[in-house]
């Protein structure tokens, strides 16, 4: 069966934050949270995406394709593959902590109501993203590096103030040195796997073929093994450590 | 359907668990994933391509599925020297390194970073690499001498041929003369497809190779074609997907055969044919090479 | 999905109803079925290829369908100089009569039985007949001659290539050179399959040719790799079987296209695709013939 | 899908008359009475049989690949591709006539109960096939041509000393010449829509794509659109005139 990109037309662009936007279209993608999918722009690049909405994905502007992105405006086309890989699949009392960017996927989750409390965190009180959203669904704590919004400090810092046995489920996703730290502190109380890390690496096939994504020590594809992995599966091997780059050279 | 013995001796100079290679290019970027194919049942593993310099690969879409297999147009990413690090674990396993460079002396150089390589297999049929793969795998001179060259480092050379050729013989050959361990045949077949939506090509690269069982047929043909071109073992390659393509990639001249596009259905298919190809009462894998000869 | 208008004037010499033409050797062989094809909403029809002497055609299986597709060997089995009385009543109708010779003269021969075809398309490129089609379709010069020769005939003249070739376009220039009025690409793709229980081919002439779905990546690929290399209109054929791919073959470079083993699912699939690619708001073919050239 | 041929082994070879053997076959194939499969007989050829049987056919040996065939034995492989075609489509009071091997399809219509009055015709005797099975199953008249056993004439010969018209479907199968006195009765009576022929023109792909087994004057197919066709479809054009050879020829 083919699984050519879906053409999508942009319906509406959001400006979430200054570096941060929504893009809308036109055709609904059935997904679970934390499932994501590759975003052709057309002529540049093709980028992974969580999605964060049925007809949504929101982008930071970090590169050349997420550039071109952002010049996109309704009207504009794109193209769709997916929904890819397994997504978070949380039972009992949810715990989601999001830093940066990687809000997206979690927000999915809280906004079908699976997140009990949800650590939100980000380098600064502009950069927050879904807040407004987050509090209504979920009891939100948020923490800014700079300490314009809520707690001064990482979401780290939160999360030693709860009581993170209590929770069945800790959905992760954001910078890889945030996770670390959220890793080591479930590690440290020896439950890690409840932990599932929604993780970054570098893709290229989305559907588990080309080995562009893979990561150390298993051999696991972050595109079809993952993205969300338990932490027991990433505590050792290369998750904090180095992740390999468009030729597979260690960065 | 009848089944085969596990191999009992080496294939083309390398020591397979089983017939089945997993085909250069799936998964096959890092050491760790690599040895996770071999976990997974497969008989032995041909690296991603390894050039004369690190190259990022085409922008996106670089792999599309489509009717019966895959388009993709990857553009040969790959890590260079860095890679000899990435296998070094897996010294001792049967590890086929392919390589790839745009004149026999980078062909040569690649070749010497890897002396821990079961064996070599020389990419000569990428369809959508200017300057490497099949536009100078068309070319029987250029084939003969990047076998030679890499010959010199004393390991089995397998050169693996693109199925883009008036005649796939005469560059089968070529390999053979220049003293060749095994042909691996084939490589994609050049392909593009274009969304009609946004009136462009799909991949980043515009055209670039097809893959899995559409070119089945296609890969059958090529290796029955050889078999009576060649007397170095061939390996078959192109769409395999059961227990009996296998067979039947045996039946037209293969000795053993490597499976990429397969992956995008199981992870698992190398243990899932296994299970179907293999008994202990099977007869030898030598007896049905090339026995559809008529 | 776009729509486009039905052709307002002559596609490459000749006055199509629409922009599907059924291709050559499908429903091919009596006049009556080439009429009742007309009926049921192709274009214009493309005869059987014939040739300068009656062949009966290989032995069977001459035509095995296949995942994705079908392989045949029918050996080009024609009734030869028969088939004027065939096509009479069909004068005045959009029939293209397909020839074939293994020599320029024999392409003249046949060529100067069909004073009344609308077109003649010269197969150069049937894989599975010695002496015959690909066999001499390979070759630029020769490709050039035939085509000189039935262009002596006064008759729009349509040059069909084969894919297996290392350059597809070198082919294609030469059959410009030669004066033709159009290229036809392509032919079916050398394969073959093998029963794994019997042990052997399962075609009689032991390979033959891929077309169907499976080779639509491949045909595309061609069609725009000769759109950047001739100046005539090309036919685009080979796995076509949705209005969507009649679409994707108009955006890589074709003015118009054939399809055949899409018959194998309908034989309205000339009406059923018309359906869905016609219409009187839609846009002139022209305005997207070629634009995924980027 | 693939329709590669299905390879069987033959367990069983009856010997009906001299000239015609049944090959019982180890696999069964839903079929619909009047259906066919191709025969591959490896390293010969492939030829159209209708079906004996869920997993046997029976075959008048007249040229080469039918005596190729009948030099097999129990053990011996062939390949089927199939079920092809219509089949025939009886309804109310069922007439059936069969003459010489074209009994065939007419048995298994007959053996599922579903024909009332069966004609059955030969050259002589010893050549008359399934002639006490169908004995059993319905109400059997025979004509043989040199007298030997039943009536001594063509089927035809019974056909005029019966009530036709009393007939809802006359299902026919045999010698084209023998159709043609048939078909021209039904057409004398207007009844001719009555009237399932079914058909033997050269085929070869099966599957309606080589064209190979086209009949004028409408160019239906007689693998797909038939091998069944009503008598109004065919009375007008080739049939009982020519058929065209495996170059197209006409003969
Ligand atoms: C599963 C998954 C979900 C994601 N979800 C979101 C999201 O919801 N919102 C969002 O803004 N970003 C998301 N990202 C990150 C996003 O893919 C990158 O920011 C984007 O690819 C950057 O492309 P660029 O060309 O603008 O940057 P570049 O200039 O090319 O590179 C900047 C960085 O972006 C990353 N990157 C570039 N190309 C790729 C690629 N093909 N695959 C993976 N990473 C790449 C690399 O880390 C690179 O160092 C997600 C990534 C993954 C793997
Ligand atoms: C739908 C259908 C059902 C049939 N059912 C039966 C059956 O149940 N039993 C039986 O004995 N015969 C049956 N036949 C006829 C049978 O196919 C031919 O007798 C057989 O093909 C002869 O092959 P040959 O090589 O022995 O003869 P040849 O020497 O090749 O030719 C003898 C004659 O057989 C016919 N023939 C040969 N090859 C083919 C072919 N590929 N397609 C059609 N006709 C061919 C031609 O009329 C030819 O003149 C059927 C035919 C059709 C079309
Ligand atoms: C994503 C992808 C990447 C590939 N990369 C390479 C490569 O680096 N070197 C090579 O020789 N072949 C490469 N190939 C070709 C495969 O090794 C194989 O020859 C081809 O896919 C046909 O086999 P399959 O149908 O089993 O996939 C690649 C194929 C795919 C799909
Ligand atoms: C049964 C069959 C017979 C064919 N005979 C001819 C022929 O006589 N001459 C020719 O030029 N091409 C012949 N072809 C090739 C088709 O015309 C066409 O090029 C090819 O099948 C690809 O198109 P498709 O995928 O739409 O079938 C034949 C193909 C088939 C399947
Ligand atoms: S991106 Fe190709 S395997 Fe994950
Ligand atoms: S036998 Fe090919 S169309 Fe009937």
């Amino acid at each position: 069966m083919s699984e050519m990109p879906e053409i999508v037309t942009i319906t509406t662009v959001v400006n979430e934050t200054p570096t941060v936007k929504t893009f809308v279209f036109d055709k609904l993608f059935a997904f679970r949270p934390g499932q994501f999918c590759m975003v052709w722009i057309p002529g540049v690049d093709e980028i992974p995406m969580a999605f964060s909405a049925a007809n949504s994905i929101t982008v930071m502007k970090v590169g050349d394709a997420t550039e071109a992105l952002f010049s996109l405006k309704a009207g504009d086309k794109l193209g769709i593959r997916g929904p890819f890989g397994n997504g978070f699949s949380p039972s009992g009392k949810v715990l989601a902590i999001g830093g940066g960017i990687g809000v997206t996927p979690l927000f999915t989750l809280a906004a079908s109501g699976e997140v009990d409390t949800f650590i939100l965190g980000a380098r600064t009180r502009e950069e927050l993203v879904f807040a407004d959203d987050l509090a209504k669904v979920s009891d939100l704590k948020i923490a800014t590096d700079d300490g314009t919004f809520g707690f001064h400090g990482f979401v780290t810092g939160i999360l030693d103030q709860i009581d993170v046995v209590s929770y069945d489920t800790i959905c992760v996703c954001g910078p890889e040195m945030m996770m670390k730290g959220i890793l080591d502190r479930l590690v440290a109380k020896g439950i890690e796997s409840r932990g599932q890390f929604s993780m970054h690496r570098y893709m290229k096939c989305a559907v588990g073929v080309c080995g562009s994504c893979c990561m150390d020590e298993h051999g696991l594809r972050v595109c079809k093994d993952g993205p969300v992995f338990t932490g027991d599966l990433i505590k050792t091997g290369e998750f904090a450590h180095y992740h390999r780059g468009p030729s597979g050279r260690k960065e | 359907m009848i089944q085969i013995k596990l191999p009992e001796e080496e294939i083309a100079g390398v020591p397979l668990r089983n017939h089945m290679l997993l085909a250069a290019g799936i998964l096959g970027t890092t050491g760790a994933s690599l040895k996770r194919m071999l976990n997974l049942g497969a008989g032995g593993v041909v690296t991603k391509s390894i050039g004369p310099k690190a190259i990022p690969g085409h922008h996106g879409p670089a792999l599309i599925p489509v009717d019966g297999g895959l388009i993709n147009a990857m553009g040969l990413p790959n890590p260079s020297k860095d890679f000899v690090e990435e296998i070094a674990p897996l010294k001792g396993e049967p590890v086929v390194v392919s390589i790839f460079g745009g004149t026999p002396e980078e062909f040569g150089t690649v070749a010497s970073w890897f002396p821990d390589a079961a064996a070599f297999e020389l990419n000569l049929s990428c369809p959508h690499a200017e300057g490497y793969g099949a536009s100078i795998g068309v070319n029987p001179r250029v084939v003969r001498e990047c076998t030679e060259i890499v010959k010199t480092y004393n390991k089995p050379v397998w050169v693996k041929l693109t199925p883009n050729v008036t005649d796939i013989k005469i560059i089968g050959k070529a390999a053979e003369e220049g003293g060749a361990d095994a042909i691996v045949a084939v490589n994609t077949v050049k392909a593009m497809r274009i969304s009609t939506e946004l009136r462009r090509p799909v991949l980043g690269n515009v055209f670039g190779g097809l893959s899995g069982k559409a070119i089945f047929p296609i890969a059958v043909r090529s290796v029955y074609d050889l078999y009576d071109a060649v007397d170095i073992p061939i390996i078959g390659c192109g769409g395999i997907s059961s227990a009996d393509n296998v067979l039947e990639m045996m039946m037209a001249g293969a000795s053993a055969v490597e499976i990429g596009s397969a992956i995008y259905d199981s992870v698992n298919v190398f243990s899932e044919i296994a299970a179907d190809l293999y008994s202990e009462d099977g007869i030898p894998a030598e007896e049905i090479v090339g026995c559809a000869h008529v």
